[in-house]
């Protein structure tokens, strides 16, 4: 059997990766894909202790369909809001969006 | 005592509440008065005058009516402290009834002079309600029967002062020479204020009586202060002693009194001869248990010391003086310091009786000197010269008030300086000897006076004198007849003044003849020399000159105290108060303001390494917080990737130092 | 509980890891390089469309992982859900806001030299933490997930699952109302 | 058993000013009388109050005692004393006398008088509250509109000096904050009532947390005296403050400062008050002498009336450094001595600092200068303005007969047996006090006529009714103190009987 | 398990409420007429309000039940919170209406949306449950990133949105992770069961911490705490200022409510010292909002800062209940009077900052003269953010400062002395546009028109900040009922 270990690693890692994704994409999108990323880390934790720890009851399993629903709903949002923005500044690039500081 | 003279005593608070009166309607009528204030001003103390003379009276008859007097008091709960009821009220015994009489019959003269001397005055009942408010003050002072009120009137009677000399404050030298005798004076009295409180602190009350009861049980008792153990008694005597010395102008706070001629001649003589600076020996005179706790305490010779150096040096420098007021000022110095010595060596009789001899005789020169500068228009004495002739009344009542400084015999001086002097013989001869040689100088400059005023001829042609009115003459008279007879009542056989006026058990001091010539020798001395000099001269006035060129501006420049003063007290003051303006203004508040944020709204137009330059010592924390939150704000740059940055960054230190704390 | 590197002997683990490794363990080390490989991509393509296409590798490695621990619906909605409907979506928004010829800028911000370490640094203290932490848990034999779910869903996270239908119906309307283009009469 | 009299004083001015706010900007007289008339039934309930007090117990009367927030055990108490009776007269006095003499205000006149009248709640909030919660809600509500006044009407750099006030004020009283929460953890059934903490003492036994206490409260009290260090807002305010603005911040606001000592500190804390007695004369001392030597340099009059202040609020802490100091019983009475001269020395400098800094407003409302040197021979040109100005000039300087001495004297009286060396020095203060005001009169009033003054109007007949009242109760009170004596010697021989008994 | 709709009669309400209200947005089409959508969002809220008013007074709920097996929450804290919600957005939709009296906007939408808002903010009060949380939490973001770009037109407004929205999902991402780590360790997503259930062996333990944190980073973002504050000052600038009131007052006191019930039952401090943690925050918090706050020009992101900085010393009282038993009835007593203090500023700026056009505080100048009613409002709310009597925001101060002193503990006395430091840094900037209203003179000296809603709303909550000092005994015992907290299932 696989050890509970190496799942969390995997997510551990996929984890670090997305939030890499999300300091250094300059394009929104980019940023929305790691996102993406860190949650699919997280639902793999959550289904990995569901699975280890009491298979019957699966909480995680639970928790990760609703974060997935979630992640959906974001992401419609999210994508709405880029778009908004593209209508009105012709660009997405995070780093040129700060009319607003100090 | 009958009870009618007994409720005539009840009525002596009524003696300075008349002129206070009169001060008060003065104000308030102001030129629409009677004679324009004077006439109220002059009603009010002649009320006085005679409500003292009943009191005089009733208190002299019963005094010599053979049974045991005690003074007749009266007070009343002025204010109540903890458990301490501080009482306040009046006291008439034998001393307080001489200078009743004294002072009321002094300032009804001077303020009928007045009305002469001050005519057509701009502020002229102005000058009537200052009057009034001395003599008020002056008489509070003399019937208090508790150092506090004592020292309350002393005060006032100071701000009188101040207001009189002050009177022509157009004239710059006139508003200095306020000041300074106000602030010099109140030098002293925070020496008066301290030893009242010293007192009142040990005694536990302010009333004399009980203080005097309280001083044998106060002879071992000492006040620590930082290891050192001041002696209780001693120590309130020279404080008490240090407000005579600035009030009655004894040696090391006698300047003020010379600058204080810039107000009227008739000022000069109540305020400046008379009374007020007779009140610090008044003072020693009234609190004399307290100085002579023990025959020849450390207090007294102090006493002694202060009051012949001032007389000699007074006189020394009077010699040399061409103003005419300045003369009698200096003189009036010397003999107070007569009066010093002459209480400080146990004469308590001699010391007084020569106050009240003084007085009279002193406002009668003042008056005399008044009526000359009324006439010639100077008061230069180079400018005057042959004016007998011109101001035959004047001439003959300042011969004779000149007689009685001197001392010549058959003149109330004679029997008031020889008495100082007899008792001076008896405790130590230097100090009758140094006595001596004062009485001796008196004579020379009352002689040089005499004659620069008088005889010759006119130096200054320009000068036409004329006499003064009657309303000036008549006070000269009275005064006149008073500097001869007032000596007599202490005529040496049967001495009535002693009788009245005594400390302890002591005896009078047996008569002895050599000092009585030898004083009249000394007065004669002085007389020929003066008339060598300045008559028909023999030696020419100017030889002193001559010969000790470096003694005569010595003596010209005062001893150099104005300046010594000015260099060693004032300079510094200034230069201190300038130096804490500048250090409260830049450190005290730029560090306070360094806590504080306010400068933040002056700051933001300056650079700030300019701020540092121009507020010394920048507000430290409140640049620092300025600072601190605009680098905060730059730290919000507006990208989006910062902040998620500076959230993980935040995250792992979170971690990272919980982790390995 | 400090942090002692030395105390990780990376040699014996690295000996027993060797033997035990079976048909499922190939399978899964196979997944989850596929997974972590595209994952990387996803971050480090200059090109947006071919990180996408990465991205849609990765859902497919998650989905094999789901399968691995036998969540076979979870796997079912994940490939539904992420590459069915989100990747379609990120590509209309692709299509929309990035012009197609526009040159290839690199897409990755100054900011990565910072960026990096502190990733690291977090991957370390996971590491740390959640892999080396000692779970001591087996795996019990599991049956199909579906009807736990279901049933689950239905009784326990009722609340949840309303809720989440309000959620979903919000973010249409704010979508919709977001991305719509405002004709300039009709306001509403 | 409430009366409702000190309700009644408290919150009048709070309705007048609410109602003057209603009235309509344009018409300015109305505003003004309106604010006059709803400023004299308070004057006229604090006379009510003084007769009415009975002095020989000297315990609080006239007490209201309503649970406010019954939780926290937090109620509404109001009650006065023999101390708080003579403050709260000053303050209504002065109040009114503020309003009657800014009747020439121009600018935004609604405003001005609606926060006089706020502002007089404020303070007669803090010397009728019992509660240290409201005690500490009155103390912060007369410093905003002290802030608005000196802001809005104020001189060159008032902005500045609003905020410098404001600030200071603020840093003493947020630190307590933080001790009136002390001393309510610290009671056993924790309470905020002054006169329950001040029975169970509440840090008898941690005296670190005593100590702690104490400079807390000492650090807000000492501000608004001003002690020595704290003082430097007091020249700023005083000289941006408006007139009738600076007569009550030096006439009352000071006080509060004075107040809360006696109040709050020395029966509350009487074993740190004792420890750190000597700490506190020494800084008095430096008070009195800095005060009067830095006023000696100051060309401005009204900052050198400010720095007077800082001198004569010395002898007040003089006073209360020795009342509370470490001493047997035998010295009960130096100790009631010395309270009762802070307390006179705190309502003759009410008066005669009110008075000087409206005669200061007089001559600054006719040159439009403060500068010393521009003045000179005024004496002649306005002789009842001269004989007013010499009045409080020598009122101030403490001539006997007037309110200034007694109180001097009797501080010193109290405190020289106590501490003896540092009354010594204060006598320095004493003289330099005499030279700068004389100097001050020299420069204004005496010497040659300064031409450009030729034509000026003397003191009008406002004014001088303004002023009145204060040359009248300062004659009064020099002459028969014991009109005050009685009121407060009552109260003062309780707390330091109480100070004493419970410290020594 | 006990099925009784009336517990969760509130949030039907609202569901139902906001769905008719998107209804009612078709309907009434017409801009002109009666302004159909704003008042149908007041009946809901008042709808909503009337039920939780009931469960809290009549004390059904203070004894801490639940409902739906642990999941939803009833008790004193959850109904405290609802009734914030609910007052809060009553005030934001009545300054909406007249914010966007000009603006051509959807307006059935946005009130829909507000609705649909308040629904989430009830739920993540009540929600016991990590599942709960998250859902709810990411239901209330989705429906601010949404009110925050509204106005598309607005570049301001876009950028606000987008930052909101990355910075929030990135927030949650994090949050989700620790969520799965707490799952791992405990086996439950029930708080309560969390709490009670703990078998995590000690080798773990900082394995939980690690959780704890990244947990703290999702709430930490939703209540603006340093390090996760960034995106507040943009945000609040750019989002429509009623948006900005409701960010500021209803979504920060939903993130406090979800930390208190996380910290308080959720985690023992014998396991983890969590108090320490929040110390450490809320001192670095504090400091940072009242210190960038001086230097700022622009009176929203001044306002911002301000919030950071209340939420600062919140987290002091949050920090506080490991300690005194007082510490939780003060922080939600703060929450009370902070809701009212500033929906009364952001309604202030609202009226005046659409009027002259401009958000610089330096335009504020001379507004004694041009809206005398508002400057006297604005002075007593700027009083009140800074905690000086005669305001609510003092009695609140105050009584947070009563818990750490009442605590003893010396880390916590040491942390109050910060916050009265900072107490006097916030009144500079505070006094500092009181004083470019009174004292700077006016360039511009006509009046400003405000319309008769604007003066309610502000009266009202004039009033409020007024009373909740001067009448305090009901609030101060409301607090102390609503912090009986739910204890067991």
């Amino acid at each position: 059997m696989i050890p509970l270990e190496w799942y969390l690693a995997l997510a551990a890692v996929l984890f670090c990766t997305g939030i890499f994704g999300v300091l250094t994409r300059r394009n929104a999108i980019g940023i929305l894909m790691g996102i993406e990323l860190m949650l699919n880390a997280a639902n793999i934790n959550l289904v990995a202790f569901a699975r280890y720890m009491h298979p019957t009851i699966l909480t995680g399993h639970i928790f990760a369909i609703f974060v997935i629903t979630i992640a959906a709903a974001e992401a419609a949002v999210g994508l709405a809001i880029i778009i908004s923005i593209y209508r009105n500044i012709e660009l997405i690039n995070v780093d040129k969006i700060n009319v607003m500081k100090w | 005592m009958c009870d009618f003279s007994k409720n005539i005593m009840e009525l002596t608070w009524l003696i300075p509440v008349l002129p206070i009166l009169a001060f008060g309607l003065i104000l308030l009528t102001g030129r629409r008065g009677p004679g324009e204030g004077a006439y109220i001003g002059i009603a009010g103390i002649a009320a006085s005058f005679l409500l003292s003379l009943a009191v005089t009276v009733i208190t002299v008859a019963s005094a010599l009516g053979g049974h045991e007097f005690h003074p007749f008091t009266h007070s009343v709960v002025w204010a109540t402290l903890g458990n301490i009821d501080v009482r306040m009220g009046f006291a008439v015994d034998q001393l307080t009834v001489m200078m009743l009489m004294v002072v009321t019959t002094v300032t009804l003269l001077v303020q009928v002079y007045s009305i002469g001397y001050m005519h057509g005055d701009p502020r002229y009942p102005r000058y009537y309600a200052y009057l009034s408010l001395f003599s008020a003050a002056m008489l509070s002072l003399v019937i208090s029967d508790n150092l506090l009120l004592f020292y309350m009137s002393w005060e006032l009677v100071g701000l009188a002062s101040y207001l009189l000399i002050g009177f022509w404050f157009e004239k710059p030298s006139a508003m200095r020479a306020a000041k300074k005798a106000f602030i010099v004076t109140r030098l002293g009295d925070v020496g008066l204020f301290l030893g009242l409180i010293v007192l009142f602190w040990y005694t536990g009350t302010v009333n004399m009586q009980e203080m005097f009861a309280a001083v044998p049980s106060l002879m071992g008792t000492t006040l620590k202060i930082a290891s050192v153990a001041l002696p209780v008694l001693p120590l309130a005597g020279i404080l008490l002693f240090a407000g005579a010395v600035g009030k009655s102008a004894q040696f090391p706070l006698h300047v003020w009194l010379p600058d204080a001629m810039e107000g009227p001649t008739p000022v000069s003589a109540l305020i400046h001869a008379a009374t007020m600076v007779a009140a610090g020996v008044y003072l020693v005179g009234r609190m004399y248990p307290v100085f002579a706790y023990e025959p020849h305490s450390i207090t007294l010779t102090v006493v002694t010391v202060i009051g012949v150096t001032t007389a000699i040096m007074a006189a020394t420098i009077a010699t040399v003086q061409h103003d005419i007021k300045r003369v009698l000022a200096y003189s009036t110095i010397s003999q107070l310091g007569y009066m010093m010595f002459g209480l400080g060596v146990g004469g308590y009789t001699a010391g007084l009786l020569h106050l009240m001899t003084h007085a009279f005789f002193k406002a009668n020169l003042f008056l005399g000197s008044g009526s000359v500068i009324h006439g010639t228009g100077t008061q230069d004495m180079r400018q005057m010269g042959g004016l007998s002739k011109k101001m035959p009344t004047t001439y003959w009542t300042f011969l004779i008030a000149t007689a009685a400084l001197m001392g010549l015999p058959f003149t109330s001086g004679f029997f008031s300086k020889d008495e100082i002097l007899l008792e001076a013989f008896h405790t130590s001869l230097p100090i009758f000897w140094l006595g001596l040689g004062a009485a001796f100088l008196t004579a020379f400059y009352m002689t040089r006076l005499v004659a620069l005023t008088f005889w010759g001829e006119a130096r200054d042609p320009s000068i036409h004198a004329h006499e003064s009115p009657r309303v000036m003459t008549i006070p000269l008279i009275v005064l006149a007849v008073l500097s001869l007879v007032s000596g007599y009542i202490a005529w040496p056989s049967n001495n009535i003044f002693h009788h009245l006026v005594h400390f302890g058990d002591g005896a009078a001091v047996p008569f002895s003849w050599t000092v009585m010539l030898l004083a009249t020798s000394a007065a004669f001395l002085g007389l020929g020399l003066g008339l060598a000099l300045y008559l028909r001269p023999v030696i020419s006035p100017s030889i002193f000159r001559e010969k000790l060129p470096w003694a005569y501006n010595l003596l010209q420049n005062k001893f150099y105290f104005d300046e010594f003063y000015w260099a060693v007290l004032v300079v510094p003051l200034f230069w201190i108060t300038k130096v804490l303006a500048r250090f409260d203004a830049r450190i005290v508040d730029g560090l306070v303001n360094g806590v504080g944020y306010a400068t933040l709204g002056l700051s933001i137009a300056y650079s700030w390494f300019d701020r540092v330059v121009v507020d010394g010592i920048v507000n430290l924390v409140g640049g620092a917080t300025r600072i601190s939150g605009r680098v905060l704000r730059y730290g919000q740059t507006g990208v989006l990737q910062n902040y998620a940055l500076v959230a993980f960054t935040g995250v792992l230190v979170l971690a990272w130092f919980y982790l390995f704390r | 509980m400090p942090f002692d590197l030395h105390s990780i002997n990376l040699f014996d683990m690295g000996k027993q890891f060797v033997f035990t490794l079976t048909l499922q363990k190939i399978s899964f080390l196979a997944v989850a390089f596929m997974t972590f490989a595209s994952a990387v991509a996803v971050v480090t393509m200059k090109n947006i469309f071919h990180s996408l296409l990465f991205l849609v590798l990765t859902f497919l490695g998650v989905a094999g992982i789901y399968l691995l621990l036998s969540a076979d619906f979870l796997a079912a909605v994940q490939v539904l859900v992420y590459i069915g409907a989100i990747t379609v979506l990120i590509m209309f928004a692709l299509m929309l806001t990035s012009k197609l010829m526009a040159k290839r800028v690199s897409q990755t911000m100054e900011q990565w030299i910072v960026a990096l370490p502190v990733t690291l640094g977090i991957l370390v203290v996971l590491i740390r933490l959640v892999v080396l932490n000692p779970w001591g848990m087996k795996a019990a034999p599991a049956g199909p997930t579906t009807g736990i779910i279901g049933t689950s869903l239905m009784t326990k996270y009722l609340l949840p699952f309303e809720l989440a239908s309000i959620v979903l119906l919000v973010a249409v309307v704010g979508a919709i109302l977001l991305a719509k283009e405002d004709k300039s009469d009709d306001p509403s | 058993m409430n009366s409702w009299i000190l309700t009644a004083i408290t919150f009048l001015p709070l309705l007048g000013a609410l109602v003057i706010l209603f009235i309509p900007k344009a018409k300015e007289s109305a505003i003004k009388w309106t604010a006059l008339i709803w400023s004299l039934p308070p004057f006229a309930l604090s006379v009510m109050l003084w007769v009415g007090y009975l002095k020989s117990s000297g315990g609080y009367q006239y007490v209201v005692n309503i649970p406010w927030i019954r939780l926290l055990n937090i109620n509404y108490y109001l009650g006065v004393d023999g101390i708080s009776v003579p403050m709260i007269f000053l303050s209504t006095l002065l109040t009114t006398i503020c309003i009657i003499y800014s009747w020439n205000i121009k600018e935004r006149v609604k405003e001005y008088f609606a926060l006089f009248l706020f502002l007089e709640t404020g303070m007669l909030g803090v010397f009728t509250s019992l509660d240290l919660f409201l005690f500490y809600i009155f103390w912060e509500i007369s410093l905003v509109p002290m802030y608005f006044i000196i802001g809005v009407w104020g001189g060159p750099r008032k902005e500045y000096a609003a905020i410098k006030f404001f600030l200071y004020t603020l840093v003493g009283s947020v630190a307590m904050l933080l001790a009136i929460i002390g001393v309510y953890f610290y009671t056993s059934p924790h309470t905020f009532s002054i006169p329950e903490a001040v029975a169970q003492l509440p840090f008898s036994k941690n005296f670190m947390l005593q100590s702690l206490a104490f400079w807390a409260f000492f650090l807000a009290f000492a501000i608004k005296v001003p002690m020595w260090p704290f003082h430097t807002w007091l020249p700023d305010a005083h000289v941006e403050a408006p007139t009738a603005g600076s007569v009550i911040l030096a006439g009352v606001l000071l006080k509060l400062g004075g107040y809360g000592f006696i109040r709050i500190l020395i029966p509350m804390l009487p074993m740190a008050a004792q420890k750190y007695s000597f700490m506190l004369a020494v800084l008095a001392v430096i008070s009195i002498i800095y005060g009067a030597l830095v006023a000696m340099a100051q060309k401005d009059m009204k900052k050198l009336i400010a720095y007077s202040s800082v001198n004569h609020m010395g002898y007040v802490m003089l006073g209360i450094a020795a009342a509370c100091a470490a001493t047997g019983g035998l010295q009960l009475n130096d100790k009631a001595m010395a309270l009762n001269g802070a307390m006179l020395q705190m309502f003759s400098h009410g008066l005669i600092t009110g008075g000087l800094f409206l005669l200061v407003g007089v001559i600054y409302d006719r040159t439009h200068t403060r500068d010393l040197s521009q003045f000179g021979g005024l004496g002649a040109k306005l002789p009842v303005y001269g004989g007013l100005l010499a009045f409080m000039a020598f009122a101030s300087l403490g001539l006997p007969g007037l309110a200034g001495f007694v109180s001097e004297f009797f501080v010193f009286r109290g405190a020289l047996p106590i501490y003896t060396v540092m009354t010594g020095l204060a006598c320095i203060g004493i003289v330099v006090n005499a030279a700068y005001l004389l100097w001050m009169l020299q420069r204004v009033l005496l010497g040659p006529l300064n031409p450009r003054w030729a034509e000026l109007p003397d003191i009008n007949r406002r004014e001088v009714i303004s002023l009145m009242p204060l040359v009248i109760l300062t004659i009064l009170v020099g002459v028969v103190p014991a009109v005050l004596l009685t009121m407060f010697n009552g109260s003062v021989s309780r707390i330091v009987g109480m100070a004493v008994g419970a410290g020594g | 398990m006990n099925f009784s709709l009336f517990y969760l009669s509130p949030e039907l309400i609202l569901a139902l409420g906001g769905i008719a209200a998107l209804f009612v947005g078709l309907a009434s089409k017409s801009r002109k007429g009666f302004p159909w959508p704003e008042v149908f969002c007041l009946l809901v809220l008042a709808a909503a309000l009337v039920p939780t008013i009931a469960m809290l007074t009549m004390g059904r709920v203070t004894s801490g039940t639940s409902i739906f097996g642990g999941i939803f929450a009833v008790d004193g804290l959850a109904m405290f919170f609802k009734i914030v919600a609910l007052i809060s957005t009553g005030i934001v939709t009545l300054i909406s209406t007249d914010f966007f009296r000009r603006i051509r906007f959807h307006r059935g939408e946005y009130y829909a949306l507000l609705i649909f808002a308040t629904l989430a903010i009830t739920t993540l009060a009540a929600s016991a449950d990590l599942i709960m949380i998250y859902l709810t939490l990411e239901f209330l973001s989705l429906t601010s990133y949404i009110l925050a770009g509204y106005l598309k037109q607005d570049t301001k407004s876009n950028e606000a949105a987008v930052k909101y929205f990355l910075y929030g999902s990135i927030a949650s991402a994090v949050m989700i992770y620790g969520m799965s780590l707490i799952y791992g360790l405990t086996g439950t997503t029930n708080i309560v069961e969390i709490a009670s259930t703990f078998k995590v062996n000690p080798a773990s333990y900082s394995l939980l911490y690690l959780a704890v944190v990244m947990l703290l980073a999702g709430f930490g973002y939703k209540i603006a705490m340093v390090p996760f504050h960034q995106w507040s000052p943009d945000v609040y600038e750019g989002a429509p200022t009623p948006v900005t009131a409701f960010l500021s007052v209803g979504s920060k006191a939903a993130g406090f409510a979800v930390l208190i019930r996380v910290f308080a039952t959720g985690i023992s401090t014998a396991i983890l010292d969590w108090a320490g943690l929040i110390m450490v925050l809320s001192a670095v918090t504090m400091t940072v909002g009242n210190l960038v706050a001086i230097p700022q020009t622009n009176i929203k992101r001044m306002l911002a800062y301000s919030s950071i900085g209340q939420a600062g010393y919140l987290l002091l009282g949050v920090a506080a209940m490991a300690y005194s038993s007082i510490a939780l009835p003060s922080v939600l007593l703060y929450i009370f009077a902070y809701t009212f203090t500033n929906l009364g500023a952001f309604a202030v700026v609202s009226m005046i900052s659409t009027r002259i056009k401009s958000d610089y505080i330096r335009d504020y100048a001379g507004l004694i003269r041009r809206a005398p009613a508002a400057a006297v409002a604005m002075v007593f709310f700027m009083l009140s953010l800074a905690g000086i009597p005669p305001t609510a925001g003092f009695l609140g101060k105050f009584y947070i400062f009563a818990a750490a002193i009442q605590s003893g503990n010396s880390w916590l006395l040491a942390l109050t002395i910060v916050a009265i430091i900072n107490t006097i840094i916030s009144v500079y900037y505070y006094m500092n546009v009181v004083r470019y209203m009174f004292f700077v003179k006016a360039k511009r000296i006509e009046p400003i028109e405000q319309p008769g809603i604007m003066n309610f709303v502000i009266g009202m909550t004039f009033a409020m900040t007024i009373i909740i000092l001067v009448y305090a005994g009901p609030f101060i015992s409301m607090a102390h009922i609503s912090s009986g907290m739910f204890k067991g299932i």
